[in-house]
């Protein structure tokens, strides 16, 4: 489609700055969102984006790294499959004079000049934030809090890290125990086949710690169809934010949302601007995110974007 | 006693026994982890328990099963199915959510009928593409497993369309006389497909194109509508298993609608003993199968066993099933028995070839 | 001969398939230096004595003894290497591979591991030559005849060192060149010592060949002669177990009278018929109740004729006319369309379809021409099956078994039944006594016979020319992929003449004396 | 070649039919490289060619494996969970402090041992490979999670050297040691199929088992080899893929087998066993390189269209090759 250059020229030469970006595929809304954010921003940005969608391989990334260097883009920016693994393309892309930039996951290179910077949410403080949140809405209570957790797809670093982090939130009070764990895979079937199990298998569940909206909105449809009230009987927490998770928290079904954002957009093009003028800028840029509760739901909902 | 003993024979030799012996022990083990597996009981006006949810959480599987049966029977395979789950909830799902009023039921047939069409029109594409160019059914059914993501997520703009539509969701977890809508769709469906192919000739011309296509052709059969027939029915199953998968949580999600639903539906059928070579098929012993599956699946969660080996468990309970299920695997352990009938399968199953 | 040692000993063999008891308490005996031929019914356990002795099948009870010592083979691997070479009933090769390699598969000259193949294809060359067939041994397997391919297989097995060489129906899809020099190398082979066991439904062969002769029947063994101890007559008696009366038929040379057929508007007329490739164009006309014989040498395309009538391949030159009306035979379905019926000669591949039943092989047909939508009720199915399985013998005569386990004559008995249910106007019969015992063979000419008298037309296509002579009331003549021409049935055809036609191509006047 | 006169051109045009499914693919292989030049800055590079194999070396050696599978008619699902695992096995093994020798010897060890288990299962057991392997591959992935959750980096100095090491000409043009690997694996295929009783055997048994049984083949053997010759491949791929992304994550190469699968295919090797060659193998690896190559240069397709994209091409590729052979028969 981009083919329209009349001739071999280079596009280059007119002063437009190329972005070569690998996506890790189009496998939620949150990832979708993601992706138009870019593409919108770099309109506006007047960059050129090349787009690439790596269906979730990390050999598909490579390529498409590799070839961002073959064409000589201005900047490479991309979300990796995974974290580890990118020593050798990065070096390339470094010995190339490329300067490259890690969104929305990091990667895990002990060389960190091999890019300049990362930006992206935190995905173990967004599990923190949520562990917290809980500890702190259960000061009061005596007796256990039995909690089930609903991961996101295995091995995959956004579950990793937010386990990670609502288990560390959480061991401040003995109280909270999480009684069963199983990944629901992101999705709001697999959310509610594993929660439907979960309610018959335990009488009392106090909490739900879903990975993602997804799975929270799967599993409110399994709570109500066993006949508990989700937000009063069973607490649910979850991450991300997305529309229909912020309709939910604002309805009261769920309790509490650590935002994490996808519109990372508008500051990865500043950041390509940045790097190509030369200016310095640090290693680890957060994604500007918050936590939201029903009331703060209620006002943010007719903003927002997504 | 030795009728007692000829009737056991005959029963264990039955090709669906060891399926229904894996499957009532999966139960067992269950019910054994937490005495209430089993129980069913009476929450607002229907039945309420985790065989009422593994009946209907195994419905889609059931349908895209039985369309896969008549696939496999004829030789093919269909790995499109997964694809064609997601994009037929995903047209009907953006339908409903364009009307105004979503809760109208003649907004919900449409969005039906559009789900239906659209997945004839696909099976059309993959049975022409196998039965008139010729393309061998794994590859030309991989091009729409690949594309079909792509045209879901095209539908849906990447975006999950969630809708409010009571009518539509009751599709996936409605009620009917207590028991839950899905089941009696996918039992409908069966019905339907086995007087298809049963009461009809159908069924033995499939298994005679599946066993030998040239012969078929020179019996005077028309292979190839019979070919094409086989993958149009079986994205119809797909389509309506579709619904299913998006009602039951009232939205499409492009991506993981149906996903690796084309394993499960394949294995089923295998377990069910439909070979994968083509010819005899068995549609109870899909359904079967579909339930075995997702009785395993529902285990996993039931018993809580850790993401990290669930994948482990079902590996072991595959392989334990097929095995005990094989002819020749039952033939070794089975010496005691004066007469072993031994290689003949093994000479004969081979397909034959047909010669250039 | 008693004095010496024999080389292959079988003592009490049984084996049961689910159901039939295939071999029941069978003895054998082979000896050095002879040719040995096993006779039988279709189903009598010829094939599954075979198949026990090479290990293909396990048998329930008894012993196998090779020169002196116990064995029990795994399978033909085993068996080959103890010196037991085999060619099979079905040609059993790889279609996929070339000539040569299916010659030398599993033999193969080498080098440290690596395979030699300009030294084998020139080893095949050499051994095609001492068989008489000069054919190009790099082409695949699959793009030859059947007759080719029998060939192949037999050259396979002659080139094994084997003590003991075992040919089940070699000669069943060879023609009288073929087989004698078939016969020539196997006495070749006989006078260095070597013995061979020989299964055919050819008693011509049988006391061309055969030094003595054991006779199964039903899984029995009935005994072991001599040839000089055996008349013809005594032994298909043997083999049948009593004393019918098709074996008057088939004692009777004489030829069918030949009415005079040739008025009216024959049923159909191909002119100037051909494909590019496969048959130079022919014409041909059939009339209702008049069998057309069609005689050849192997390779002359008689089948390419049988299946361009059938619209089993398409012609690209020239037109049919059935009942004088322009009728494009495109495709199977148009042909049955106009009641015509093909009994192909390749049953395994072309005919029937293996995991299907008896019942279910015998109403394909039928159910095809009937549309799927319109099921025959299951109570005609069974007494159209049954009226056949009796009519033509099928045994074991139990309709719903695979018909992948009835043995390969009986097989071609279902492949019969089920184009004769569709009660066709004109039967296309490709080499259908194939691998048929003397008394199912009888009963098919019989009813070839039965079948033109009630105003069947039939092409009848077979390698035994005196079947062709005996059925036919006009003879059609290929040679080379070319119809050279036609004879009139009358007393003045015999075998000689014909055979002066195939090898002169041209029908001289002169020739008949 | 119409205007060449016939009795020329005949003889020329005589390629055996079962070369015409190979050479349709290296055409249209052709066809796809002189698109992407004609369309695309920088696509004539050396070194996009040198990089489609740099980036599919390990694809190629697994991709030579199930050729053998495929040749005999069977399937081996499990490739891309074997491969996935032998790298978290070589990423674990060397955090752990093992040296890289034994490493290495250990990784090669588990990927056939598997491939052994599954061919015994299939050949003793009757049990179609697509259900045997379909369990191996739930197995291997299984056993992917159970050695770790998340993905373990590895910075063993030879595996680094490894990855890292440049192959190149002066004027900057490189490929990987992971090529020269691939390569090899590539040659020793070739001539294991074209030379060796193993590869003829495979070939036979391809066209026709029961065929193959009655000539006093090795069966059982052959069709055992050929799940361990695809799980030694597997396991050759796992190292070069940990050499590529030095580390191992359990969740790498997930539906590798369908890429697999489809190159095999593309490069004119028939499912049902008997026909097709290593040499088609390398093309399909290419077509499916080539494709990738394509997509990224363009850089202006949406997420979705990617997919249907590939589908599309996929799709006139295999109708093209279709018609091709349809013609040359
Ligand atoms: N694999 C099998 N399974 C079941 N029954 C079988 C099998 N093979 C052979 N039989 C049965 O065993 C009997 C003997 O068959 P066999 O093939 O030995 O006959 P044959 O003497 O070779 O006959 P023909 O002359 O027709 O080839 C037949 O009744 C046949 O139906
Ligand atoms: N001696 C031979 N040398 C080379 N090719 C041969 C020979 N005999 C037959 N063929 C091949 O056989 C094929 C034609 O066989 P076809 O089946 O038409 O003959 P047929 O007259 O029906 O003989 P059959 O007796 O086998 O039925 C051709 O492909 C031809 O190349
Ligand atoms: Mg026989
Ligand atoms: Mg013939």
């Amino acid at each position: 489609a981009c083919g329209n250059s009349d001739t071999g020229d280079t596009p280059a030469d007119d002063g437009k700055l190329t972005l070569g970006f690998s996506q890790v595929g189009a496998e939620s809304g949150w990832r979708t969102a993601n992706t138009n954010s870019i593409k919108e921003s770099a309109k506006e940005a007047n960059i050129e984006l090349k787009f690439d969608d790596a269906q979730g391989k990390q050999e598909n990334q490579i390529t498409a790294i590799r070839n961002y260097i073959q064409q000589k883009v201005d900047v490479i920016a991309f979300s990796p499959v995974v974290e580890s693994g990118w020593d050798t393309v990065l070096k390339e892309a470094k010995d190339a004079g490329i300067p490259v930039i890690l969104t929305d996951r990091s990667v895990d290179s002990a060389d960190k000049s091999l890019y300049k910077t990362f930006i992206g949410s935190d995905f173990v403080k967004e599990g923190k934030l949520s562990g917290e949140w809980l500890v702190n809405e259960t000061k009061t209570a005596t007796g256990p809090v039995n909690i089930v957790e609903l991961q996101g797809t295995t091995g995959s670093a956004p579950a990793n890290d937010r386990k990670k982090g609502f288990g560390e939130a959480i061991a401040a009070n003995p109280n909270l125990k999480i009684i069963a764990s199983q990944t629901g895979e992101f999705t709001r079937a697999g959310g509610k086949a594993v929660m439907e199990q979960f309610l018959k298998a335990n009488p009392k569940i106090d909490v739900l710690f879903a990975h993602n909206d997804d799975m929270g909105l799967g599993a409110l449809e399994a709570i109500t169809a066993a006949g508990k009230v989700p937000g009063k009987d069973i607490k649910i927490i979850t991450i991300d934010a997305v529309k229909d998770g912020m309709q939910a928290l604002a309805d009261g079904k769920f309790n509490f949302i650590a935002e994490c954002s996808p519109l990372l957009g508008p500051q990865l093009m500043d950041l390509v601007k940045k790097v190509k003028a030369g200016e310095t800028i640090p290693q680890r840029i957060e994604t500007q995110e918050t936590t939201f509760t029903p009331e703060q739901a209620k006002a943010a909902l007719p903003t927002r974007k997504y | 006693m030795s009728t007692a003993k000829a009737r056991w024979a005959a029963v264990s030799g039955h090709s669906l026994f060891w399926p229904v012996v894996a499957l009532v022990a999966l139960l067992v083990a269950n019910t054994i982890y937490r005495p209430g597996f089993l129980t069913v009981e009476m929450k607002d006006g229907h039945l309420y328990g985790s065989l009422v949810d593994i009946l209907r959480l195994a419905a889609p599987l059931i349908l895209v099963g039985l369309g896969m049966t008549l696939v496999i029977a004829t030789g093919g395979i269909d790995l499109s199915v997964g694809s064609m789950c997601a994009i037929s909830g995903a047209i009907a799902c953006l339908h409903i959510s364009r009307q105004p009023d979503q809760n109208a039921l003649g907004g919900v047939l449409v969005a039906l009928a559009l789900g239906i069409g659209l997945s004839l029109v696909l099976g059309a594409w993959n049975g022409a593409l196998v039965s008139i160019i010729g393309i061998q059914p794994i590859i030309a059914t991989l091009i729409l497993m690949v594309a079909g993501r792509g045209l879901a997520q095209l539908i849906t703009e990447g975006q999950i369309i969630t809708i409010n539509s009571e009518p539509y969701k009751s599709v996936g977890v409605g009620y009917l006389l207590t028991l839950p809508l899905a089941i009696f769709i996918a039992a409908g469906v069966a019905l339907l497909v086995a007087a298809v192919t049963r009461r009809t000739a159908l069924g033995m011309i499939i298994e005679s194109v599946g066993g030998n296509a040239e012969a078929s052709r020179l019996a005077g059969i028309r292979s190839a509508r019979i070919t094409f027939l086989v993958y149009v029915i079986s994205a119809v199953c797909a389509g309506i298993a579709g619904f299913m998968v998006t009602a039951n949580v009232s939205s499409a999600d492009g991506n993981a609608a149906g996903l690796w639903i084309e394993l499960d539906a394949i294995l089923a059928v295998v377990i069910g003993g439909t070979s994968l070579a083509g010819g005899r098929f068995s549609l109870s012993g899909t359904i079967l199968g579909a339930l075995l599956i997702q009785t395993l699946t529902t285990t996993v969660y039931a018993m809580n066993i850790s993401p990290q080996t669930s994948l482990l468990f079902k590996a072991v309970v595959v392989i334990i099933v097929c095995l005990v299920q094989a002819p020749a695997f039952r033939a070794k352990f089975a010496r005691r028995r004066p007469v072993a009938p031994v290689a003949p399968t093994a000479v004969d199953q081979s397909k034959e070839q047909v010669p250039a | 001969m008693s004095g010496r040692q024999p080389v292959l000993t079988m003592t009490a063999i049984s084996k049961s398939f689910p159901g039939v008891r295939a071999l029941d308490g069978v003895d054998f005996r082979l000896f050095p230096g002879e040719v040995h031929a096993l006779m039988g019914e279709n189903g009598a356990g010829k094939s599954t004595l075979i198949k026990v002795l090479t290990g293909v099948y396990s048998h329930d009870a008894g012993t196998v003894e090779l020169a002196g010592q116990q064995v029990s083979f795994s399978g033909p691997m085993q068996a080959a290497a103890s010196g037991v070479s085999t060619v099979y009933q079905e040609v059993n090769l790889c279609a996929n591979l070339s000539v040569a390699e299916n010659i030398f598969i599993g033999r193969e000259p080498r080098t440290l591991g690596a395979i030699r193949w300009g030294e084998m294809r020139r080893r095949a060359r050499d051994l095609l030559a001492r068989l008489d067939l000069h054919i190009d041994v790099t082409q695949l397997l699959g793009t030859y005849s059947l007759a080719v391919q029998q060939m192949v297989a037999i050259a396979r097995a002659i080139d094994i060192q084997a003590r003991v060489l075992i040919l089940d129906e070699p000669t069943s899809s060879l023609d009288a060149t073929e087989v004698e020099q078939l016969f020539r190398i196997m006495r070749q082979l006989r006078d260095e010592g070597i013995a061979i066991i020989f299964v055919t439904h050819f008693l011509d062969q049988v006391y061309g060949i055969a030094d003595r002769i054991t006779v199964l029947r039903n899984g029995r063994l009935v005994g072991e002669y001599p040839i000089a101890e055996l008349p013809q007559l005594a032994l298909v008696e043997k083999m049948i177990g009593k004393e019918l009366d098709v074996l008057e038929s088939l004692d009777e040379q004489s030829k069918r009278d030949v009415r005079a057929i040739e008025a009216g508007t024959p049923f159909l007329q191909a002119e100037e018929l051909g494909r590019k490739g496969s048959v130079t164009p022919f014409s041909l006309t059939i009339h209702a109740g008049e069998v057309v014989g069609l005689a050849g040498l192997l390779g002359s395309g008689r089948t390419e004729v049988a299946r361009l009538l059938f619209g089993a391949d398409r012609a690209d030159h020239g037109k049919v006319a059935i009942d004088g009306k322009s009728a494009p035979l495109r495709s199977p379905i148009a042909a049955i369309g106009h009641d015509i019926a093909f009994c192909s000669e390749n049953r395994r591949t072309e005919g029937l379809v293996g995991e299907l039943s008896v019942r279910e092989n015998i109403i394909l047909a039928m159910q095809a021409a009937r549309g799927w939508l319109r099921p025959i009720p299951r109570r005609r199915q069974d007494e159209l099956v049954d009226k056949y399985v009796k009519a033509l013998s099928i045994r074991p005569a139990d309709p719903e078994i695979p018909v992948r386990n009835l043995s390969g004559g009986n097989q071609q008995k279902v492949l019969l039944a089920r184009w004769l249910i569709t009660e066709p106007r004109l039967l296309i019969l490709d080499e259908p006594t194939r691998g048929i015992d003397v008394g199912a063979k009888a009963e098919i000419q019989k009813l070839v016979v039965q079948l033109s008298d009630g105003g069947m037309a039939v092409l009848f296509i077979s390698a035994e020319l005196e079947e062709v002579l005996r059925l036919s009331h006009k003879i059609a003549v290929m040679r080379d992929r070319q119809l050279v021409t036609e004879l009139a049935n009358d007393h003045t055809v015999d075998a000689d003449l014909v055979m002066q036609t195939i090898a002169s191509g041209t029908h001289h006047e002169g020739a008949r004396a | 070649m119409t205007t060449t006169p016939l009795t020329a051109t005949r003889d020329w045009w005589r390629i055996p039919q079962r070369y015409v499914p190979v050479l349709a693919t290296l055409t249209l292989l052709l066809v796809m490289y002189g698109v992407g030049v004609s369309q695309y800055r920088a696509f004539s590079n050396v070194q996009v060619v040198f990089n489609v194999f740099i980036d599919n070396g390990f694809l190629l050696v697994v991709a030579v494996g199930m050729t053998f599978v495929i040749l005999t008619g069977g399937i081996d699902l499990s490739v891309g969970s074997v491969v996935a695992m032998t790298a978290m096995m070589s990423a674990s093994l060397l955090q752990g402090g093992m040296p890289p020798a034994a490493v290495l010897v250990i990784a090669l060890l588990v990927g056939p041992t598997l491939g052994f288990l599954m061919g015994c299962v299939i050949h003793f057991f009757e049990i179609q490979p697509f259900i045997v392997t379909l369990a191996g591959m739930f197995f291997a992935r299984g056993m992917c999670t159970f050695i770790s959750k998340s993905s373990i980096p590895i910075t063993d100095p030879f595996w680094t050297s490894m990855a890292q090491e440049r192959i190149g000409n002066p004027s900057g043009n490189f490929v990987s040691i992971s090529v020269l690997v691939a390569f090899a694996v590539v040659l020793v295929g070739a001539f294991v199929l074209a030379y060796t009783r193993l590869g003829r055997n495979v070939y036979a048994l391809g066209g026709n088992q029961q065929s193959a049984l009655l000539m006093g083949l090795p069966v059982g053997q052959t069709k055992i080899a050929v799940y361990v010759i695809s799980g030694l491949c597997s396991a050759i791929g796992g190292i070069l893929l940990s050499f590529y992304t030095l580390s191992g994550a359990p969740l790498i190469a997930v539906g590798m087998e369908l890429d697999v699968i489809a190159a095999v295919v593309i490069g004119g090797t028939v499912l049902t066993g008997g026909s097709g060659y290593v040499f088609g193998t390398v093309l399909g690896v290419l077509v499916l390189g080539v494709i990738r190559t394509l997509i990224t240069f363009d850089g202006s397709l949406n997420s979705w269209w990617t997919k249907i994209v590939i589908g599309g091409l996929l799709f006139a590729f295999i109708l093209l090759q279709r018609l091709i052979g349809i013609r040359k028969k």
